[in-house]
C-alpha cells in the first residue's frame, strides 16, 4: 500500500461537512485573512493568503457537494483537483502554515480557515504531498514512540538524573495515581528542567501523580501531518496508558499541539469519550492557586511578558490561567500589544519546526514576533509551549536580541516556598 | 348633504409646498434686472409651471396691487395691472364666459396688448375719416335745409 | 363649420378681420394659444404672424371602435372662444357624431372632401381597429379597416386621438377579443401624431391641430409618436405633490390622515412615474383640478396598454402577480430540493468514508 | 413588445421566474450545506457552542481594533457599500412596498433625496472597491470570475435604479422595467454565486462561533 491520488481525494471527500460548506459558501475573497498571517505579511505573497491554501478543499466541495458544481462537473467544466495542483499546493499547506487559527479569528465572515487547513492536509497527507521532514517524524512517532525518537531508556536516564539532583521521587507506571504526565520529547531531551518543576510542585501541593512508561510521550505528529488514522494511534496509547493506571487525569505538558490533540482531537480520533479528564497543565496549576495550594516565595522584578502559544490559547481555551498564574510572581507584567486570542503566532507551529524545508521561512516570518516584543522592551519572554521556545530562542539569535526564554511552570516551581 | 358629513380635507398650501413660489418670484427679480439694465422685456406663463393648489394665489398675493390698473374688452375681458414692484405686470386673460384662459406675469415698462396695434390704428383712422366725412356732409345738408328755409 | 368655398381661400387673419376682431384681440387670443400649446410666450409673435397667413385645412374625423369619450373632451374644451376660432380656422368636412348630414350624404362629404384636398387634409381619428372580424365595427357597411386604409391615402398627416387610437386602447386590452389594433399599427407611410388619453386633456387635442394648422408641421414626437411639447415629462416630474414623495410622505388608504393632507398617491397606485401628459400643467375643466389633485392616483391613461398594467391600485413597484404564495412555494419546492441534493452529498460523503483505506506510515509516501 | 408590456413582464411573469429562482436557489443552498451535517464532538466542551456561535454572528461584524488598523480600506468601504445597499434596498418607500406586498407589513421609509445621496455613495465605494480589488495584490490573486459577476450583479440595479429615479435618457416605464430586470438578474444569479453570503455567513459565523465556544474562546 502507499499513498495514491485517489486516496487522497477521497480524503478530502471526507472531510467535507456543513461547516466546510458554510464556509466555502461564505468566502467573498475579501483578503482580510492574509492581513491576519505572518506568512502574508512578512512575505508580501499573495498566495500564502489563508484561504487560498485551502484550495484543494474548495474544489472538492465546489465539484462534489454543490448542485452547480456536481452539474457542471458532468460536463468537464470547473476547477479540477489533480495530482499536480496538490503537489503545487504542498508548500503552503504545510510550510506556509502553522495552524494558529489567526485567520479564522478575523474572517469577517466566520470562516475557520485553519480548521480548513487542517481537514485540507488529511487530504495531502494521504496523497502523498506531505513533506519529508513531517513524514520522518511521523513515522518515528509511531515506530519509536516518539517524533524525535527518544525512547524509554533515554527518559529513564533523565528521571535518574531528575532524581539525583533534586532527591525527589519521580513516580513512573504508578497505579491509582490522580494524574498522569504526558511529555514532549522536547521537553525530555531539551527541558529535562521541567520534569523536576512539576515535581517540585506536586510535591509542594500534594498532587498524586505519575507518568507513564508506555505512553509519555504527548506530541502527536499524526495531528501534523494530517493523517487521523495515525494521530488516532498515538492517542490510543495514551487512552491505553491511562486505563491500565487507572488514573483519573491526564496532563498535557507545555506543547501547544499535544493538548489540541489529546484534549480536544483524541476523543474524535479515536471515536470514544474519555473514562478521564484531560488537562493542561496550566489549567491544573490554576486550579491549585484557587485552591490555595500554591504558596509563593518571592516576587520577580523584571519586565516579564507571556508569549500565548497557539493551540493553548486561541484554538486551546487556555488563557486567562496563564496570567492569572504570572501574576503570583511577577510585579511587572506587560501584555504584547496583541495578546491572548489574538496573538501572533512565534511561526514554527503546525508541523512547520519538523519540516527542515521550511526553516528558512519560519525564520523569517519570526520578524512579526519581534516587532511586537520591540513595541514592549521586557527582560523575560514567558511561554507555555516547549516549540514555541525553541523557535523564540531560535529566532531571538537570528535577529540578534538577547531576551531570556522562560517556562511558566518552571519559572512557578523556583519561586514557591520551600516546603 | 351637510358639511359635516363630507370628510375634512386639509390640503397643505403655504411654504411647506411652496417648491414653485420661490423659484418663480426669483426669475422676476432676474428679469427685471435684465429689463433694467439692457432694457429687454420677459414673460412668464404661469400656466405652463405645475403650482399647487393655492400657490399662484400666494405668487399674486406676494406681488401685489401697483398704480396702473386696466381692463381691456378684447374677446372677452382681461385685466392688466402694474403690481406693487413697478415694471412687474399681471396680465389676466378671460373669455367670454370668465373663465381664466391664460395668466401671464410680464416685466416690461409697458405691456405691449395696451399699446394701440398699428392695423387698428389704420382701421380707426378709416373709419374716423368716413365719419368725418359723413359729419361733414350731414352738417353740409343741415345748412343747406337751414338756408332753404 | 359651414363649408362655404369664398372663406376657404382667405387666410386666417383675414377671416378674423372680416369678422371685426381686433388686432389686440387676435394678440391676447395668440397668448393664450401659445400658453395652450405649452409654448414660450417669447413665441408669441411668431404665433401671431403664422396664424395671420394660416389658411383653412379640410379635416376629416373618423371614429373606430371608440366611446365617443374623445369627441366629447373635445366639445367640453374651456376656452370656449379660442375653440371656436380654432374650428373656425378649420373646415371639419366629416365627423359623424358631430356634423348635420347623414347617411348617404355624411359619406358623400368625406369622399368630396377627400377628392378636393387630396394629399392635404388632415386625417383625425379616435378610436381603434379591429382585425378579427371586420364585422365588428363598420360606418355605412365599409369595415373600419377599409375606411381608414381609403381615407388615409390622400391624408397629409394623421392625428390619432385617444388612447385606442394611439395605442389600442381599451378594446386591445386583455384578451382584445376583436383584434384591436392602433393606427399606427396598420398604417405606416403616414406622419402620425399620436394624442393619447383616455380621453386626451381636450386643449392638447386642440393644441396639437393648432399647432398644424399654425407652422403646417408636425410637432416633435416622442419615440411614443406623442407631442413632446405636452406629453415630454411625466406626471410624476410635474405633479405639485412630488415634494411629499421626496420627503417620503405618502397616503396609505384613500382617507387616512396623509389622503386629508394631500400626500403622494403612490402607494395607492399612482402612475405618475411612468405617465407621460400634461395633466399637472395643463389639468382638466378650465384649469381647475387633475386627478391627482383630486386626491385619486394617475391611472395612467396616456401609456400602452395601461389596462393591463396589473391593477391600478398596485404601486408601479409591486409585482402585477401573487408572490407571497411563489416565495412559500418556492420556498417548500427549494428545501424538498435541497434536501434530496444534500442526501446524495450525505451519500456521497458516507461512500467516500466506507472506501477509506486506513493511513498508515507506510503510505504516506508515493 | 412596447415597453408598458415590457414593464407589466417585469412585475409579472418576469419577476414571479425571478423570485422562484432566488428564493428556490436560497433554500437549496441552504439545505444542502446544512444536509452534509457534521460529527458530533466527543471532547468534553469548556464552554457553550450555541451562545458563542450566536454571540459570533453579531460580533464578527465589528473587527478587534488591530485588525480593523491593518485591513482598514476593506472594513471601512465594506461597511459603507454594505450599509448603503440596506438602506437603499429597505428603506426606500417603493422598495419598502414590495417587501409589503410579499410579508403583509411594511416600515417606515427614508427621504427619496437621502436615498438618492445613499445611492451615489454607494455606487461610487462599489466602483472604489473594485479598482481596490484590481490593484490590491492579494484581493487580485484571489479573486475569480464570481467575485466580479457578483460585483457586476450588485452595482447594476444601483445603476439602473439611479438612472430610474432621475429618468436620464429614457421614458420612465422603460427605465424602471430595465431596473426591475437587472434586480431580477440579480436574484437569479445570487443563490449560486458569492452573493450567497448573506445568508451563509450566519452559519458561517456560527460554526466559526460554536468550534472556537466549544473549547472556551470567544471567536
Amino acid at each position: 500500500m502507499s499513498a495514491s491520488f485517489e486516496k487522497g481525494y477521497n480524503a478530502l471527500k471526507e472531510q467535507v461537512d456543513s461547516t466546510v460548506a458554510a464556509f466555502f459558501s461564505s468566502c467573498v475573497h475579501c483578503g482580510m485573512c492574509a492581513d491576519a498571517c505572518l506568512f502574508y505579511t512578512e512575505t508580501g505573497a499573495p498566495e500564502r493568503t489563508p484561504i487560498h491554501k485551502t484550495e484543494p478543499l474548495r474544489r472538492v466541495w465546489k465539484q462534489e457537494y454543490t448542485l452547480l458544481g456536481r452539474i457542471g462537473k458532468l460536463f468537464g467544466i470547473g476547477e479540477k483537483v489533480t495530482d499536480e495542483m496538490m503537489e503545487q499546493w504542498e508548500t503552503l499547506v504545510y510550510d506556509s502554515c502553522t495552524l494558529c487559527g489567526r485567520c479564522t479569528m478575523i474572517c469577517p465572515v466566520g470562516n475557520d480557515i485553519a480548521g480548513m487547513i487542517r481537514k485540507t492536509r488529511e487530504g495531502m497527507a494521504a496523497a502523498g504531498h506531505a513533506p519529508p521532514g513531517l513524514i520522518g517524524a511521523t513515522k518515528r512517532a509511531i515506530t519509536i514512540g516518539s517524533p524525535m525518537g527518544v525512547k524509554l531508556p533515554a527518559l529513564q536516564a533523565q528521571i535518574a538524573h531528575v532524581e539525583k539532583d533534586s532527591g525527589m521521587k519521580i513516580p513512573l507506571d504508578v497505579e491509582g495515581a490522580d494524574y498522569m504526565l504526558l511529555l514532549s520529547s522536547m521537553e525530555i531531551m531539551n527541558f529535562p528542567e521541567f520534569i523536576d518543576a512539576v515535581a517540585k510542585i506536586f510535591k509542594h501541593a500534594n498532587v498524586s501523580w505519575t507518568i507513564s512508561s508506555e505512553a509519555f510521550e504527548a506530541t502527536n505528529s499524526g495531528i501534523q501531518i494530517g493523517a487521523s488514522d495515525i494521530a488516532a494511534e498515538l492517542v490510543q496509547r495514551i487512552v491505553d496508558a491511562a486505563a491500565k493506571l487507572k488514573v483519573k487525569n491526564v496532563i498535557s505538558p507545555e506543547c501547544g499541539h499535544a493538548y489540541m490533540a489529546i484534549r480536544w482531537d483524541g476523543p474524535n480520533l479515536i471515536g470514544k469519550s474519555y473514562d478521564f479528564k484531560v488537562v493542561h497543565i496550566l489549567e491544573l496549576l490554576d486550579d491549585l492557586r484557587q485552591q490555595g495550594r500554591l504558596k509563593i516565595n518571592g516576587r520577580l522584578k523584571e519586565r516579564l511578558t507571556y508569549h500565548d502559544p497557539c493551540q493553548i490559547a486561541r484554538r486551546g481555551g487556555v488563557i486567562d490561567e496563564p496570567r492569572n498564574l504570572i501574576g503570583m510572581f511577577a510585579d511587572n507584567f506587560v501584555e504584547m500589544p496583541e495578546t491572548g486570542k489574538m496573538n501572533w503566532c512565534c511561526g514554527a507551529g503546525g508541523g512547520v519546526s519538523s519540516n527542515e524545508r521550511a526553516d528558512e521561512i519560519r525564520l523569517q516570518v519570526f520578524q512579526r514576533k519581534k516587532d511586537q516584543l520591540d513595541a514592549i522592551h521586557v527582560d523575560g519572554i514567558i511561554s507555555a509551549c516547549s516549540n514555541c521556545r525553541i523557535h523564540l530562542e531560535d529566532g531571538l539569535e537570528e535577529y540578534h536580541m538577547e531576551i531570556p526564554l522562560l517556562s511558566l511552570t518552571e519559572t512557578l516551581a523556583e519561586n514557591l516556598e520551600e516546603s | 348633504m351637510s358639511d359635516a358629513s363630507l370628510p375634512q380635507f386639509n390640503i397643505q398650501i403655504g411654504n411647506d409646498l411652496t417648491w414653485n413660489v420661490q423659484p418663480i418670484l426669483h426669475e422676476i427679480r432676474h428679469a427685471l434686472r435684465k429689463l433694467l439694465e439692457t432694457g429687454e422685456s420677459s414673460i412668464i406663463d404661469l400656466r405652463s409651471i405645475p403650482l399647487a393648489p393655492g400657490e399662484e394665489e400666494t405668487i399674486i398675493d406676494t406681488l401685489g396691487c401697483g398704480e396702473v390698473h386696466a381692463k381691456l374688452n378684447a374677446l372677452g375681458p382681461s385685466e392688466i395691472y402694474e403690481t406693487r414692484f413697478t415694471g412687474v405686470w399681471l396680465i389676466t386673460h378671460f373669455n367670454e364666459e370668465s373663465s381664466i384662459i391664460g395668466r401671464f406675469i410680464e416685466i416690461t415698462r409697458f405691456p405691449d396688448i395696451l399699446k394701440s396695434q398699428h392695423e387698428d390704428m389704420t382701421i380707426a383712422l378709416d373709419q374716423l375719416e368716413q365719419e368725418l366725412e359723413h359729419a361733414s356732409l350731414s352738417d353740409q345738408n343741415e345748412t343747406e335745409a337751414e338756408t332753404n328755409t | 363649420m359651414t363649408n362655404d368655398l369664398s372663406r376657404k381661400d382667405k387666410t386666417l387673419g383675414e377671416t378674423l378681420r372680416s369678422q371685426g376682431i381686433s388686432r389686440r384681440s387676435f394678440l391676447k387670443f395668440c397668448a393664450a394659444t401659445a400658453s395652450m400649446m405649452a409654448l414660450p410666450p417669447s413665441m408669441i409673435p411668431t404665433i401671431a404672424n403664422a396664424l395671420e397667413k394660416a389658411r383653412r385645412p379640410s379635416v376629416i374625423w373618423l371614429s373606430f371602435q371608440e366611446c365617443t369619450g374623445c369627441t366629447e373632451s373635445l366639445t367640453r374644451a374651456h376656452t370656449a372662444t379660442v375653440e371656436s376660432l380654432i374650428f373656425d380656422s378649420i373646415s371639419l368636412d366629416y365627423h359623424h357624431t358631430l356634423q348635420a348630414a347623414a347617411g348617404h350624404a355624411a359619406e358623400a362629404a368625406r369622399e368630396a372632401a377627400m377628392e378636393e384636398n387630396n394629399g392635404k387634409y388632415l386625417l383625425v381619428v379616435d378610436g381603434s381597429i379591429p382585425l378579427d372580424n371586420p364585422g365588428y365595427s363598420t360606418i355605412a357597411g365599409i369595415s373600419n379597416y377599409d375606411m381608414l386604409m381609403d381615407t388615409a391615402r390622400g391624408a397629409a398627416a394623421i392625428i390619432s386621438v385617444g388612447t385606442c387610437a394611439a395605442f389600442g386602447g381599451i378594446p386591445h386590452a386583455k384578451p382584445n377579443p376583436t383584434g384591436a389594433v392602433s393606427v399606427s399599427d396598420i398604417i405606416k407611410d403616414k406622419p402620425i401624431i399620436n394624442v393619447p388619453g383616455c380621453p386626451p386633456i381636450p386643449v392638447v387635442i386642440t393644441g396639437v391641430l393648432t399647432h398644424f394648422l399654425t407652422f403646417g408641421t408636425i410637432p416633435e414626437l416622442d419615440n411614443l409618436g406623442r407631442p413632446k411639447t405636452f406629453y415630454g415629462q411625466s406626471i410624476h416630474d410635474r405633479c405639485y405633490r412630488r415634494p411629499f414623495y421626496d420627503k417620503g410622505l405618502f397616503a396609505e388608504t384613500f382617507d387616512d390622515e396623509g389622503a386629508r393632507l394631500g400626500w403622494c398617491l403612490y402607494k395607492l397606485g399612482c402612475k405618475g412615474p411612468t405617465s407621460y401628459n400634461a395633466c399637472a400643467t395643463t389639468k382638466w375643466n378650465g384649469g381647475v383640478s387633475f386627478p391627482i389633485e383630486a386626491g385619486h392616483p394617475c391611472l395612467g391613461c396616456s401609456e400602452p396598454d395601461f389596462w393591463d398594467g396589473g391593477g391600478f391600485y398596485k404601486a408601479i413597484s409591486m409585482p402585477t402577480e401573487n408572490i407571497t404564495k411563489t416565495t412559500i412555494y418556492a420556498a417548500a419546492a427549494g428545501v424538498a430540493v435541497g434536501v434530496a441534493v444534500g442526501a446524495t452529498g450525505r451519500m456521497k460523503k458516507a461512500s467516500a468514508s466506507k472506501a477509506h483505506q486506513k493511513v498508515t506510515i507506510d503510505d504516506l509516501e508515493k | 413588445m412596447t415597453e408598458t408590456e415590457l414593464l407589466t413582464w417585469v412585475r409579472g411573469p418576469g419577476f414571479q421566474i425571478a423570485t422562484i429562482i432566488f428564493v428556490l436557489g436560497i433554500m437549496l443552498r441552504l439545505f444542502e450545506i446544512l444536509m452534509l451535517g457534521r460529527k458530533a464532538n466527543l471532547a468534553e466542551a469548556k464552554g457553550s457552542e450555541m451562545s458563542s456561535g450566536l454571540r459570533t454572528v453579531f460580533s464578527r461584524t465589528i473587527p478587534d481594533a488591530s485588525t480593523f488598523k491593518r485591513s482598514a480600506f476593506t472594513v471601512t468601504a465594506g461597511y459603507i457599500f454594505h450599509i448603503g445597499l440596506f438602506v437603499v434596498i429597505f428603506l426606500f418607500a417603493p422598495h419598502i412596498l414590495l417587501f409589503k406586498d410579499i410579508i403583509g407589513f411594511g416600515w417606515p421609509a427614508l427621504p427619496s433625496t437621502v436615498i438618492d445621496a445613499t445611492a451615489v455613495i454607494t455606487i461610487i465605494t462599489l466602483v472604489i472597491v473594485l479598482v481596490h480589488r484590481l490593484r490590491d495584490p492579494v484581493k487580485r490573486f484571489l479573486s475569480n470570475f464570481d467575485d466580479y459577476l457578483g460585483w457586476f450583479v450588485t452595482i447594476l440595479p444601483l445603476i439602473t435604479g439611479y438612472i430610474a429615479f432621475h429618468r436620464i435618457g429614457m421614458s420612465a416605464p422603460s427605465l424602471i422595467a430595465i431596473h426591475i430586470l437587472s434586480v431580477e438578474l440579480l436574484m437569479v444569479v445570487f443563490p449560486f454565486t458569492k452573493l450567497m453570503h448573506m445568508f451563509t455567513l450566519i452559519l458561517a459565523r456560527w460554526y466559526n462561533g460554536a468550534i472556537s465556544g466549544y473549547r472556551g474562546v470567544q471567536s
